[in-house]
């Protein structure tokens, strides 16, 4: 399996609070506090690789980071540190202002979640197709016609539609449109952002089942993000789970949502309605997440709503220890591990 | 609720504009009449000076302060001349005063505002500053400073009007371009390769330039509005060039005492301008965005 | 002994004026709640299940208007009642909560004090008490330290706590009717079960009727014991949920089944419903409004739909149903 | 609750700098020479020169401006050509009355305005929501000179029931004892009846001309903001809950919806001490608007450097109160602060 994307130790953090004004920070100099700016901590000491070919899942829920990780790793926002490798190229070094321009630009692209917000209210469908094809590509005129409409037709997009604006069409059409867009351009890696989740039942199943087709006919690979982990699990090969800003568990996805080694994940898996209940108790958490403003480097992220939590995990930060195939940020993974092994 | 899933048949971006738009004056006559008023301020700006039966400048004494009659549909003023032929030719300089101004204020107020929205920062905070300072005057107050300052020629009155304006435009266009800094089709736009600038010119302009439009007509009103206020106390059109706030401030004098037509038809022809502007303005609101149906 | 239903619905019919038509939402809806039961109205969007809910409680939008059919609560039609005797029913007897919960508050109320308008207005405890009671319904509802979050305000607070004090308001009057349109669709899926288990929980020490509205069917199953399918304003099966998860009988019911990420162990066994939702603005709509997405759309279809119930209260509308007890499609039996 | 008020403050500061620079900068660049107009019409160019010199105008610009800031903490606004009277005084002596015309149309249109505005909100599309609508937009449209002269023709000319547009007191009446220099006040705290209502009548077509004109603004806004708030989310669950009718509209509905309708009212002042000048020059009232146009006709910078400073600051201070208001209503904005 050949590398196509190496993340290293990638972080990213935003000001709190929208940032203090001159006044406060000077006020707090005064009073000797640190010059430092209180930070949210969105992204924290990510690492993880992609090979060619491969789809990984990222799953966790609102505000543990996917979406700042996903905007690094497009080069929509600049990293505060770490490195992102595509190949051989270090992406991180090229501002991401300029990123546009890069040759690089059309190897990473991106499905967006509501395909009617990402589509300009005033182009039609063909405009969106057909502008990074023009800007990446610089095909113009008849080539440029014919291109947009082979990737329309690929993605089952009648070329009929090709004239709509977006409010014209259907949320199942919209989700072809935003896609043939972002193929259109033949990246290496596609980069999906919850690309089903304001989809009905019936317009997912097509749509999933389009990108895997595509994934098969061009040989891209796919970075998933989801927080419906029955979703990840029939797409993705392996899937990351994040909380807080860290990657707490990783592995193949169908063993991690079977047996699920991190007590979040198994919190997770539990919390997830299954058609066929069997009716075991569940596992619940309490309380609220911690706040990710300036976080204690070496207490544990979900200590305090996890149910295992000892003085151990509020000394120290587990690391992101690998079992084979697996890796789960845990002192306590042993517990579940021989259960796993007997079951495998 | 219910969103229809199957998608209205075929039709091309200027048929949709066409037949929505058909659809709000339809709908909403007030608007109808409101352009086709509009459509007549615009004849009478343009061909004002020729169809009118009397000369405006010329002057009568024997004929003064003659009530509303066959030969003068709106009477004549103190030094006899004809009332309505003044009025009508007024339409020109005010309309063309409306319209400067107007564009003036998007070009400075609209282009700034947006700039500041869609790259904060230093953009942002400059623009901001200037328009906290100008928002610190009452916006009459203001004008007549200026006015007073310069010198009341046309070409300043327009310039008044439009600094004037600048904050109001300058916070709707930059909260309108910060709102959509961030949205999904910027970010798309981003990753198919095309530079700030451009996305900013092609991407966002076009999705704020409606909004603004509805607020220009209404600014048209305010100008017009706000010349013949400057006219009236003495700051605004030197006489004897004949402009509605000038002839409303000349007729004052003998209203009081009676001859009310001297300043009651320019006033009447300045209101009904006005209101044309601001239902045209309600109407355009209307078509550019019905969620926001004031 | 057979009570009267908590809610009975019967041939309830909505039409929407829009720009475009008029949109015939429901058509002929019948269903009942007993007292105590928990039933789900699942539908895609477009089903109508949030439009039966707002109907029934009287507060559609403007351009809605109800073109039709009853809903006996108790002895009183909600449908044809005054005002006056729909304002003692509503928020007392009858609850509802929403989806989004951090908009569906005040914004600028402390939150006590929304639940103790609804305390003062129904539950006639003196103005002085209703801060104390509204303090002890947000304890009852499992937020901490209820007291300093009695004075908070809604943008202070996470969607899950917001949806706790929805809750607390929708119970403060102890109803016996609580209408649950998608009230976890916006939040994480680890504070949607804390949720939903507060909700049953409350329901069950209530002895209260619950009717929950939700487009994930895995959630109603969990969470229900008769399921209300929907499908373009029509209701197009109500059965018990073991019932309708192992026999479904119409063919809407069975494809939307298949087509659950959960169901299938592979993303290729997953089914796809041909076509889309129907236009409802148009005057052709044929009797059932699945027919032409229906691989089992015989001609009788085109007559008015049946309304067939066989023994265990399994009640399809359907000409050519699935088989009552008959071996499953392939990929069913699979799961 | 004062550290909000405290950060209004200091960010007023930034735009009272603005306005002194900017009113310092405008009254210089008055067209014509003040020094000849001073020294009057038959003065020879060497007199000129000399009294140039005795106020100072020969100085560098910044040498002025500095001598003008420290006039200003001294609270002396310089004297009037015009007049020879300290500007400071006149302003001070004639502010009662444009502010007692102000507020009291402000007044007016508050209480026609806002009722109208939630009533055409909760009815929509019945007779009175057109009315709002036609009354918001025909307000905006009618120049506010234009008003007051047809009030005044129709009222005072034709039926004769308003007094004379001339000033703030019939000549019969006496002003009544200054206290806060507002005549209906004052005459109210003398137990005057008579100058109470003879003030009054003075009072009402002027400030009825300039409730005509901010009506439409408040009107439009109320209107637009309480049909956006009676369609969000919590109106809804409001009514859901069974809650009053009353309380649903205005504990619930009208209390969101006064946020917008209290910025409005920023703009509203602004368009309110504009008009102010035009009123007071139709119906000839005594106030600080018809004194800045007299000095302005005649290019003597100082009375109009102290108006436009005086309402600036009063704008300010205005906006300051609005955005207190503002924080009061709304708890976003008191606990960001």
């Amino acid at each position: 399996m050949t590398v196509l994307l190496d993340v290293e130790q990638v972080s990213k953090q935003f000001p709190a609070g929208g940032g203090l004004g001159p006044l406060a920070r000077f006020k707090r100099r005064l009073s000797g506090g640190p010059n430092l700016l209180p930070k949210v901590y969105a992204v924290d000491d990510v690492s993880f690789v992609i090979n060619k070919g491969e789809t990984v899942g990222l799953v966790g829920e609102s505000g543990c980071g996917k979406s700042s990780l996903v905007r690094t790793l497009t080069r929509l926002l600049d990293v505060t540190g770490g490195s992102i490798k595509l190949g051989d190229r270090e992406l991180s070094l090229k501002p991401s202002r300029v990123f546009a321009r890069d040759r690089d630009r059309a190897r990473i692209q991106m499905v967006f979640q509501d395909a009617g917000e990402s589509v300009n209210p005033r182009f039609t469908a063909f405009d969106a197709i057909s502008d990074p094809l023009r800007r990446l590509r610089k095909l113009r005129g008849k080539t440029l016609k014919e291109r947009v409409e082979t990737v329309a037709s690929q993605c089952g997009l009648p070329l009929q539609l090709l004239t709509r604006f977006p409010h014209q069409l259907s949320g199942g059409q919209r989700a072809r449109v935003g896609i043939a867009r972002a193929i259109a351009v033949g990246p290496d890696l596609l980069v999906l952002d919850e690309p089903t989740a304001a989809l009905d039942v019936s317009v997912q199943v097509v749509i999933l089942q389009l990108l895997q087709q595509l994934k098969r006919e061009f040989g891209m690979s796919y970075l998933f993000v989801s927080h419906d982990l029955s979703v990840v699990r029939l797409l993705c090969d392996r899937v990351l789970v994040m909380y807080l800003g860290k990657i707490v568990e990783s592995g193949p996805a169908a063993e991690v949502f079977q047996h699920p080694l991190h007590p979040y994940t198994q919190a997770l898996v539990a919390a997830v309605p299954r058609l066929h209940d069997d009716g075991v108790e569940r596992l619940r958490l309490s309380g609220e997440p911690r706040s990710p403003i300036d976080p204690d480097p070496n207490v544990c992220r979900f200590y305090g709503r996890c149910p295992r939590g000892t003085e151990a995990c509020k000394t120290t930060m587990p690391a992101l220890r690998s079992f084979g195939a697996r890796q789960v940020a845990c002192h306590f993974a042993e517990e579940f591990l021989p259960q796993v092994k007997s079951a495998s | 609720m219910t969103d229809i899933a199957a998608a209205p048949p075929r039709e091309s971006a200027l048929a949709a504009l066409y037949k929505h738009s058909r659809y709000i004056i339809g709908e909403n006559p007030v608007t109808g009449f409101a352009f086709a008023l509009f459509v007549l301020i615009v004849l009478a700006a343009i061909l004002g000076p020729h169809i009118v039966p009397y000369d405006p400048l010329q002057s009568d004494t024997t004929q003064a302060l003659k009530p509303p009659s066959a030969h003068h549909w709106f009477g004549t003023d103190q030094i006899g001349r004809d009332v309505f032929s003044r009025v009508v030719v007024a339409t020109r300089l005010d309309f063309f005063i409306a319209v400067a101004s107007v564009v003036l204020v998007f070009l400075m107020g609209g282009l700034a505002g947006v700039a500041a929205g869609f790259f904060g920062g230093w953009t942002d905070r400059i623009v901001g500053r200037i328009a906290d300072t100008i928002m610190a005057f009452p916006l009459f107050v203001l004008a007549m400073g200026i006015v007073a300052a310069l010198g009341n020629t046309v070409q300043n009155i327009i310039i008044a009007t439009a600094i004037v304006n600048f904050p109001l435009y300058a916070r709707i266009a930059r909260s309108e371009a910060n709102i959509r800094r961030e949205a999904g089709f910027v970010e798309a736009a981003r990753l198919s390769g095309n530079s700030d600038w451009r996305i900013l010119a092609f991407q966002i302009l076009p999705n704020v330039f409606p909004i603004l439009v509805v607020q220009m007509s209404l600014t048209m009103g305010y100008a017009i509005l706000n010349a013949a206020g400057l006219s009236f106390i003495g700051l605004g059109v030197r006489p004897p060039t004949p402009e509605w706030g000038i002839m409303v401030a000349e007729g004052a004098a003998f209203m009081v005492a009676g001859e009310w037509w001297n300043a009651f038809f320019p006033g009447a022809a300045l209101m009904v301008a006005v209101f044309c502007f601001n239902l045209l303005g309600d109407g355009l609101r209307d078509m550019v965005d019905p969620r926001r149906r004031t | 002994m057979i009570s009267a239903p908590a809610l009975s619905v019967e041939g309830l019919c909505v039409e929407f004026r829009t720009r475009g038509g008029i949109v015939r939402a429901l058509d002929n809806v019948s269903f009942s709640v007993e007292k105590g039961e928990t039933i789900a109205l699942v539908g895609e969007s477009g089903s109508g299940k949030s439009v039966t809910a707002y109907a029934v409680m009287g507060i559609l939008d403007p351009a809605g208007r109800v073109t039709g059919g009853r809903a006996m609560f108790g002895g009183l039609d909600l449908l044809s009642a005054t005002p006056s005797q729909i304002a003692e029913v509503r928020g007392r007897d009858i609850a509802m909560i929403f989806q989004n919960p951090r908009t569906a508050l005040n914004p600028i109320r402390p939150v006590g004090r929304q639940i103790a308008d609804v305390l003062i207005r129904h539950g006639n405890v003196p103005r002085n008490k209703a801060q104390a009671q509204a303090v002890e319904m947000l304890r009852a509802v499992g937020i901490t330290d209820p007291v300093r979050r009695a004075k908070a305000y809604p943008f202070e607070m996470s969607g899950g706590m917001c949806q706790r004090v929805m809750i607390a308001i929708a119970l403060a009057a102890k109803p016996s009717l609580l209408i649950a349109d998608e009230p976890t669709t916006g939040l994480d899926v680890t504070t949607q079960a804390v949720i939903m288990d507060l909700v049953n929980d409350l329901a069950k020490e209530l002895g209260m009727a619950t009717i929950f509205i939700t487009h994930d069917l895995a959630l109603a199953g969990q969470r229900s014991a008769r399921i209300v399918v929907m499908h373009a304003g029509h209701v197009v099966e109500n059965a018990p949920t073991r019932e309708i998860f192992e026999h479904p009988r119409h063919p809407y019911t069975s494809e939307l089944i298949a087509a659950t990420p959960d169901s299938a162990a592979s993303l290729d066994e997953l089914a796809s419903i041909p076509g889309s939702l129907p236009d409802l603005r148009r005057a052709d709509l044929p009797p059932c409004r699945y027919s032409e997405r229906c691989p089992r759309k015989i001609d009788v279809c085109a007559q008015p739909l049946p309304q067939s119930t066989s023994g265990s209260g399994h009640i399809v509308a359907c000409w050519n149903p699935l088989p009552e007890k008959a071996l499953l499609t392939p990929t069913e039996s699979a799961a | 609750m004062p550290t909000m008020i405290l950060k209004r403050l200091a960010m007023a500061i930034p735009s009272l700098i603005g306005v002194v620079i900017v009113t310092f900068l405008l009254t210089r660049a008055l067209p014509g020479d003040p020094a000849a107009y001073f020294a009057g019409p038959a003065a020879t160019p060497q007199a000129i020169q000399e009294v140039r010199v005795k106020l100072g105008l020969d100085r560098p610009l910044i040498e002025q401006f500095g001598s003008y800031v420290l006039d200003l903490v001294h609270g002396n606004l310089g004297t009037s050509l015009t007049t020879g009277q300290p500007v400071a005084q006149e302003l001070r002596n004639r502010l009662p009355a444009s502010a007692e015309l102000t507020l009291l149309g402000l007044l007016v249109s508050i209480v026609i305005a806002v009722p109208l505005g939630i009533l055409a909100a909760t009815k929509p599309n019945s007779l009175l929501d057109h009315a709002c609508r036609v009354v918001s937009t025909a307000g905006v449209s009618l120049p506010v000179f234009f008003t007051g002269l047809i009030l005044v023709y129709v009222f005072y000319y034709l039926l004769g029931w308003a007094p004379a547009p001339l000033g703030r007191l019939d000549v019969f009446f006496t002003e009544p004892p200054h206290v806060t220099g507002f005549y209906l006040i004052d005459s109210l705290i003398a137990r005057d009846p008579e100058t109470f209502l003879a003030a009054l009548k003075q009072l009402i077509l002027p400030a009825l001309t300039l409730a005509i004109f901010s009506l439409a603004p408040i009107a439009r806004m109320t209107r637009a903001s309480m049909l956006a708030v009676l369609s969000s989310d919590f109106v809804r669950t409001a009514r859901a809950s069974g809650l009053s009718s009353f309380t649903v509209i205005i504990t619930y509905a009208f209390r969101n919806a006064m946020l917008p309708v209290i910025t409005t009212l920023g703009m509203v002042f602004s368009f309110l001490l504009g008009a102010n000048v035009l009123v007071e020059k139709v119906f000839a009232w005594p106030g600080i608007g018809s004194y800045a146009v007299e000095a302005l006709l005649a290019s003597d910078f100082a009375p109009v450097q102290g108006f436009v400073l005086t309402m600036a600051v009063m704008y300010v201070m205005l906006n300051l109160l609005i955005d207190v208001l503002y924080g009061v209503v709304d708890p976003r904005v008191r606990l960001d602060a």
